[in-house]
């Protein structure tokens, strides 16, 4: 089931080969942020028909670079009420939950290095999407305390933003992944990956499941990442800046390198979920996984920097009700939906039509069931809404009264 | 936890496997017990839940040499990543990572006692520790642990059949307890639920004479 | 047999909808769904009936567990039904006759103010009816038993700001208790002797004749049932609640005297029949107290005026027939005429029912006459249970009154004779009414009777037939009143009732009645040449006149018993209670309820001390019960 | 995995006395509380060892359910803290004594 790496148990070359493949992975998320920073400018540049960056470097493709070395330099600075430990730690624990993410991201097939084959995987737990939500899960500290030990006090609004609308996606962001699991009968990504092969994509998950799980899923890691138009925790109008306003220097670039790596990582993750890995057609008789993986994790930054470029950031309460009154029902819904289509058929009836019912009958059911649910929810909201809207409007009477 | 799962892939040479389980216990042992003297000891609310957190992977190590490998990940997911989160989400919306109050306790032995208390059990529990018997159960009762699948199918396959009440009845709980975190935690509309709309209307605020 | 489940669960469930939902049904809705819920029982009951049918005589006992009730030690009470011959007949009729009075109440309650509030009860009444009939044991009966108290108590006193309905209520509902002491008692007795409640626990090993059942403990346990169905069924000395009873809407009237309510008694006296074998002296208590009974509230009752209050007292005669019948041993004919008795007596009430809705709440027979003429459905009706109840063959009343006559005869000549002149009387009074209230001419006045409480609507004017939903009720009663006897003619083979009900009374407890075929002919003709002596004695005399002077003071008030006992309570019982309340209560009571307060207070100003409010003070009690017991632990494993 | 259950009841156990001990000593509500997380993180170590040593899944099952007790247990009582703090700025548990009566 794991890796076969270990099949021969531990010896040096194993260990060499590990250590090799540990530095592989950190050097492709960290070469992809520096690719992916000015991949993000220039596309911006060109859908607002700009020229962007281009004066270092070969049509300005080293700029980030020379940022980043720029920023490297520049005096590392602390405010005098911060808290100085968790201050310097914050930036690290916000990086490494993001490059430890992307070692469960399978690449594809596996390579053969002297005489030890090893999947082109950091590590292939039996429990790697708990591994991804785990990393996820944690990933809300290095926000958090970064908001928190600033000690000012738009950075720590900035924070506590941050943490709310994290964990309130975090829900979504398990059930539905909870749905591929369905899906795929395994918490092992390569499992995943390999359950996706096959059947010219239907059996992607994201047709295999609906596709309204993906949209889900999809619109949870973008909030979760703070992305455009989630990007509320560094908005520069009402918190001038959000929670790395008082870093600088290095400790900014760490912000600045693990959002990107996120970045990086999530559209990794989304492939890996949803659109089959590295699952692509062989290219004279040669499987050329890793080759389509990055196409596609390319099609999905892209898509990203659209977004960035195209939509308007999300008042709060838009969030919040976004969050919990709309994505977590839809998201319950869909994994009863799928999870009914999941039951293994028992009937024994010989009418074909009659058997072919019983064996949809759960799935009917939990469709059903689903609509009931999203009905008696979204009424729920309504009332609620009318409530709020009465007492809002109860405190308008009093309010422009007293305005008189 | 990446030392657990190199040991349980170790086949050959249980030395190795041996050490490395030792090593996984030594290592979580010390975060677990730092984490607690951590919590107890410092000042600072955030830090005490950092301690705190420290703690839960130092658990979550135990658990993956115990071979609890799915418990270990929601250990990290629910402990880590939510209820820890919403301790300091709290510490912070309401601001009192301040230092606690040094005023004098209001009962005079309280701490005394209660670090008498700790030595007391502590030596108590070491010499239980003297006992040989301390597994009396019997053996798989609900189920075998050992044996060929995943820790995870076993667990479903448990949770699902034989606790399958207790589990209906946790997932009620949690509902219960999000409905009475809502209650308590709404701020209050001003007379909002005492007046209804004909009441409303019969009120005449005068120009200066609100509230 | 399922079905059984239904007949249990569909008024409940009626009940329950009116009772929460039954504002928002509405007025005629709420009436229908309790109809549909008592008809459904109804029909479930025939389901069980027929496939019962198709068992042999032996098998027709089933149980059907609903689940456990009570389990504590050796004591196992279920929730459990007892399908049997018995328990089915009575179901039968309870929901037969229960669900005509539904359907007629649909319209006689129309327009009153609690409406849904008077089907809840009709439905939770009929419901107890069911439970305590269909129960498998004494215990789970005595839930019915009690249910139907509580919803004769909410029935009676219906329209409860009426005064005297209140207090009619709280009568009805003083007296059962005391019947329900005596049940009480006798489920303790039962329990300490057999440490059961369940039917077939105590009741199989009697029947089949092998018991070390004393003598003493039947004849205990025996006559606190009695006193039980005494309570119930308005026998002497507690039939007093029976008349006041009137005060409650007129179809409960008939529910209560009719299908419900007081057959549960006559009900409790035929289950328990095993154990009454086992001593002469309780049959001939029921024996004679219901000849008592049927004797002199027939003769109270031909002095009555209200037209309510005669029929409630001629139900007490009859049900002392019922008891007179049991008592003697011959507990078919007690059962065949509590069944002919709910086809007349149903009939009559809502009969009743219907002139007084027509005359707008009148209920004085005084002031009507002549009333023939303008209810057409009626008045035909109305005869046909007069010739029932009045004994005169055909019609049903003759008959099951003949056979527990022949088992008087058997019992004692001299029971027979005070039944043979309880019919003449009954046949007196009847057809005195039936003179005063449809023959001669109007006493009313087509405006001067004010319109009534609750179902106005109808001003003055002439009075007019009920709607259909209460005439068909009637038709359908006087039809089962005519035809009901055939359910167990004396010949021709017909007698289903006795061969129905052969399993439940062996040979061995109900040893047959040996009167001979010529003794039951000269005694059938000489009781109904008494009927027929006081029928025509009672047309005579009422036809024409206003007011002869055949109402002794003393019958009019029921032979001042109701005062007497007021007199008894109120006078030497009063003075007793407050001597005790000023030297028992104020100062041992008293004393010792404020000594024992006294203590508790001090006790706890002392140990407040202990409360601090600080929740670590309280952690840390908790932690040093932990180290102690920890201690402990140590301590005992170490050596 | 050869360390003896032995070690891990006495890890739990100690585990267990330093939050008990904290429990005691602290006065912040929130502090107070990350204790009794202590406590109960020592309880379900407890509970996974005699899994293994039993062999039996029923300790681990326990576990998750002590989780999700704990995550409802945790919710209620900062709504609580919050609601608290509506009234009074202090996360003391000494303050609640007002409630006594």
């Amino acid at each position: 089931m794991g890796d076969p790496l270990f099949n021969n148990g531990l010896n040096l070359a194993v260990w060499l080969i590990l250590i090799g493949k540990v530095l592989v992975v950190f050097l492709i998320v960290l070469l992809s942020v520096l690719f992916m920073v000015m991949y993000e400018r220039k596309a911006v540049a060109w859908l607002g028909v700009r020229y962007g960056p281009n004066r270092a470097g070969p049509n300005g493709w080293l700029q980030s670079l020379a940022d980043g070395t720029k920023l490297l330099f520049k005096e590392a600075f602390m405010p005098r009420a911060a808290d100085k430990v968790i201050y310097r730690i914050a930036p690290y624990l916000m990086l490494v939950p993001v490059f430890l993410a992307f070692s469960i991201v399978p690449l594809g097939g596996t390579i053969t290095i002297a005489h030890h084959t090893t999947r082109l995987q950091l590590a292939d737990p039996p429990w790697g999407i708990l591994f991804l939500l785990m990393t996820s899960g944690v990933a809300v500290y290095g926000v958090m305390l970064a908001g928190w030990a600033s000690g000012s006090k738009y950075p720590l609004l900035g924070a506590v933003r941050a943490t709310a609308q994290m964990v309130s996606y975090e829900a979504v962001l398990g059930l539905t992944t909870a749905t591929v699991v369905l899906v795929s009968h395994s918490l092992q990504t390569s499992a995943i990956v390999a359950a996706q092969h096959g059947g010219f994509l239907y059996k992607w998950n994201v047709i295999h499941t609906l596709f309204f799980p993906f949209a889900l899923f999809a619109i949870a890691i973008t909030a979760e990442m703070t992305r455009p138009p989630f990007d509320l925790v560094e908005a520069e109008e009402e918190l001038s800046g959000g929670y790395n306003l008082e870093y600088s220097s290095v400790d900014f670039a760490w912000f600045y390198l693990a959002e990107y790596a996120a970045l990086v990582t999530n559209s990794a993750i989304i492939t890996t979920l949803w659109f089959g890995g590295p699952d692509g057609p062989r290219i004279a008789g040669h499987s050329i996984g890793p080759v389509w993986f990055t196409i596609k994790v390319l099609i999905i930054l892209y898509i990203y920097v659209w977004i960035r470029a195209t939509l308007p950031r999300l008042r709060y309460d838009q969030l919040m009700d976004l969050g919990w009154k709309r994505l977590i029902p839809g998201a319950l819904a869909m994994l009863m939906i799928v999870a009914g289509f999941q039951v293994v058929p028992t009937s024994t009836s010989k009418s074909r039509i009659v058997r072919g019912f019983l064996d949809r009958e759960w799935g009917l059911a939990a469709i059903a069931a689903s609509f009931l649910l999203i009905a008696f929810l979204w009424r729920a909201i309504d009332v609620g809404h009318g409530a709020a809207a009465s007492d809002d409007a109860y405190d308008a009477t009093f309010t422009t009264e007293v305005d008189k | 936890m990446y030392a657990g799962f190199l040991a349980s892939a170790a086949s050959s040479g249980t030395d190795l496997a041996n050490a490395s389980a030792w090593a996984v216990f030594l290592v979580g042992a010390a975060m677990i017990l730092t984490g607690a003297f951590g919590v107890i000891l410092l000042r600072n609310p955030v830090h005490c839940a950092l301690m705190l957190v420290i703690t839960l992977f130092g658990i979550a190590l135990e658990f993956i040499d115990q071979s609890a490998d799915f418990l270990a990940a929601v250990q990290i997911i629910v402990y880590a990543g939510a209820i820890v989160i919403l301790f300091l989400f709290v510490i912070m919306f309401l601001g009192v990572d301040r230092r606690e109050a040094a005023g004098p306790e209001a009962t005079k032995f309280q701490k005394p006692i209660a670090l008498i208390l700790g030595a007391v059990s502590l030596v108590e529990i070491l010499i239980l520790s003297q006992v040989d018997h301390w597994v009396s159960g019997a053996p798989s009762v609900a189920g075998r642990l050992d044996g060929p699948g995943e820790n995870v199918q076993k667990l479903g396959q448990s949770i699902y059949t034989r606790y399958l009440l207790p589990f209906e009845m946790t997932a009620a709980l949690l509902v219960i307890a999000v409905v009475a975190a809502v209650v308590l935690s709404r701020r209050q509309q001003p007379g909002a639920s005492e007046l209804r709309a004909a009441d409303k209307e019969k009120l005449v605020v005068g120009p200066g004479g609100a509230e | 047999m399922n079905a059984a489940y239904l007949i249990v669960a569909l008024p409940i469930t009626g009940a329950l909808i009116l009772l929460f939902g039954g504002r928002r049904i509405g007025d005629p809705l709420s009436g229908w769904l309790a109809t549909i819920a008592a008809g459904g029982s109804f029909v479930g009951s025939v389901i069980v009936w027929a496939s019962l049918l198709g068992r042999s005589g032996a098998d027709r006992t089933v149980d059907k567990q609903i689940f456990t009730w009570i389990p504590v030690g050796s004591l196992h009470v279920d929730f459990a039904l007892q399908l049997d011959p018995l328990s089915i007949a009575m179901v039968l009729f309870v929901t037969g006759v229960g669900s005509l009075i539904h359907l007629y109440s649909i319209g006689y309650m129309k327009g009153d103010r609690s409406y849904p509030r008077f089907f809840f009860l009709l439905n939770l009444f009929l419901f107890s009816m069911i439970v305590l009939v269909l129960a498998d044991s004494y215990l789970f009966s005595f839930v019915g038993w009690e249910g139907v108290g509580f919803c004769s108590y909410g029935l009676v006193g219906f329209w409860f700001d009426r005064e005297t309905a209140a207090v009619a209520a709280k009568k009805a509902f003083v007296t059962n208790r005391v019947g329900d002491f005596g049940f009480m008692v006798a489920l303790f007795l039962m329990f300490g002797h057999f440490g059961s409640f369940s039917y077939s626990a105590v009741l199989g090993p009697l029947a089949s004749g092998h018991s070390t059942l004393a003598g003493a403990t039947a004849t205990g346990i025996g006559l606190m049932l009695f006193l039980g169905a005494v309570g119930k069924s308005a026998q002497i000395p507690l039939y007093m609640w029976l008349p006041d009873a009137m005060e409650g809407p007129t179809p409960v009237s008939a529910l209560i005297h009719a299908a419900t309510m007081v057959t549960a008694g006559v009900y409790l006296v035929a289950r328990s029949a095993p154990i009454l074998h086992y001593s002469h002296a309780v049959l001939w208590v029921i024996a004679i107290v219901g000849a008592t009974t049927a004797l002199l509230a027939a003769t109270i009752a031909c002095a009555q005026n209200d037209i309510k209050r005669v029929l409630a007292y001629s139900t007490i005669s009859q049900l002392g027939y019922m008891f007179l019948g049991e008592g003697s041993g011959d507990y078919t004919a007690g059962l065949f005429h509590m069944i002919t008795h709910a086809f007349f007596k149903a009939l009559l009430f809502l009969a009743a029912g219907s002139v007084i809705h027509a005359l707008n709440d009148e209920q004085d027979m005084k002031k009507m006459g002549g009333l023939r003429k303008y209810l057409p459905i009626t008045f035909p009706t109305f005869i046909i249970g007069y010739l029932a109840l009045s004994g005169i063959p055909p019609f049903d009343g003759f008959w099951s009154k003949d056979a527990i006559l022949d088992s008087a005869w058997h019992m004692s000549p001299a029971l027979w004779a005070v039944g043979a002149v309880t019919a003449g009387l009954t046949a007196y009074y009847m057809s005195r009414q039936v003179a005063l209230v449809w023959l001669g001419q109007a006493r009313w006045t087509s405006d001067g009777h004010e319109g009534g409480g609750g179902h106005g609507g109808h001003g003055g004017g002439e009075p007019h037939e009920s709607p259909w939903v209460m005439t068909a009720p009637l038709v359908i009663l006087a039809f089962c009143a005519t035809f009901g006897w055939l359910l167990n003619a004396p010949f021709g083979g017909l007698d289903f009732v006795n061969k129905w009900l052969a399993p439940v009374f062996p040979s061995t407890i109900d040893p047959a009645v040996h009167v001979g075929t010529g003794t039951k002919w000269v005694l059938g003709i000489a009781v109904t040449a008494i009927c027929f002596l006081g029928l025509g004695l009672g047309l005579t005399a009422w036809r024409k006149v206003d007011r002869p002077a055949l109402e002794p003071a003393v019958l009019v008030h029921g032979w001042y018993i109701d005062e007497a006992v007021s007199a008894a309570v109120s006078g030497p019982l009063t003075r007793m209670a407050s001597a005790f309340s000023f030297m028992i209560d104020a100062r041992v009571v008293d004393g010792a309820v404020n000594g024992l307060a006294r203590f508790t207070s001090g006790t706890g100003r002392q140990l407040r001390r202990m409360q601090t409010g600080y929740v670590r003070n309280y952690a840390l009690g908790i932690g040093i019960g932990t180290a102690v017991i920890l201690a402990f632990v140590a301590t005992r494993v170490g050596s | 995995m050869t360390v003896p259950g032995a070690w891990y009841l006495v890890l739990a156990a100690v585990l267990f006395g330093l939050g008990a001990t904290g429990l005691l000593i602290r006065r912040n509500v929130l502090v107070m509380f990350m204790c009794v997380e202590l406590m109960l993180n020592a309880v379900n170590l407890t509970f996974v060892t005699f899994a293994r040593l039993l062999d039996d899944v029923g300790g681990q099952v326990s576990v998750l359910f002590v989780l999700v007790v704990a995550a409802a247990e945790v919710v209620v009582g900062l709504a609580i803290i919050v609601a608290m703090f509506r009234r009074r700025a202090a996360a003391t548990a000494d303050d609640i004594h007002v409630l006594r009566g």
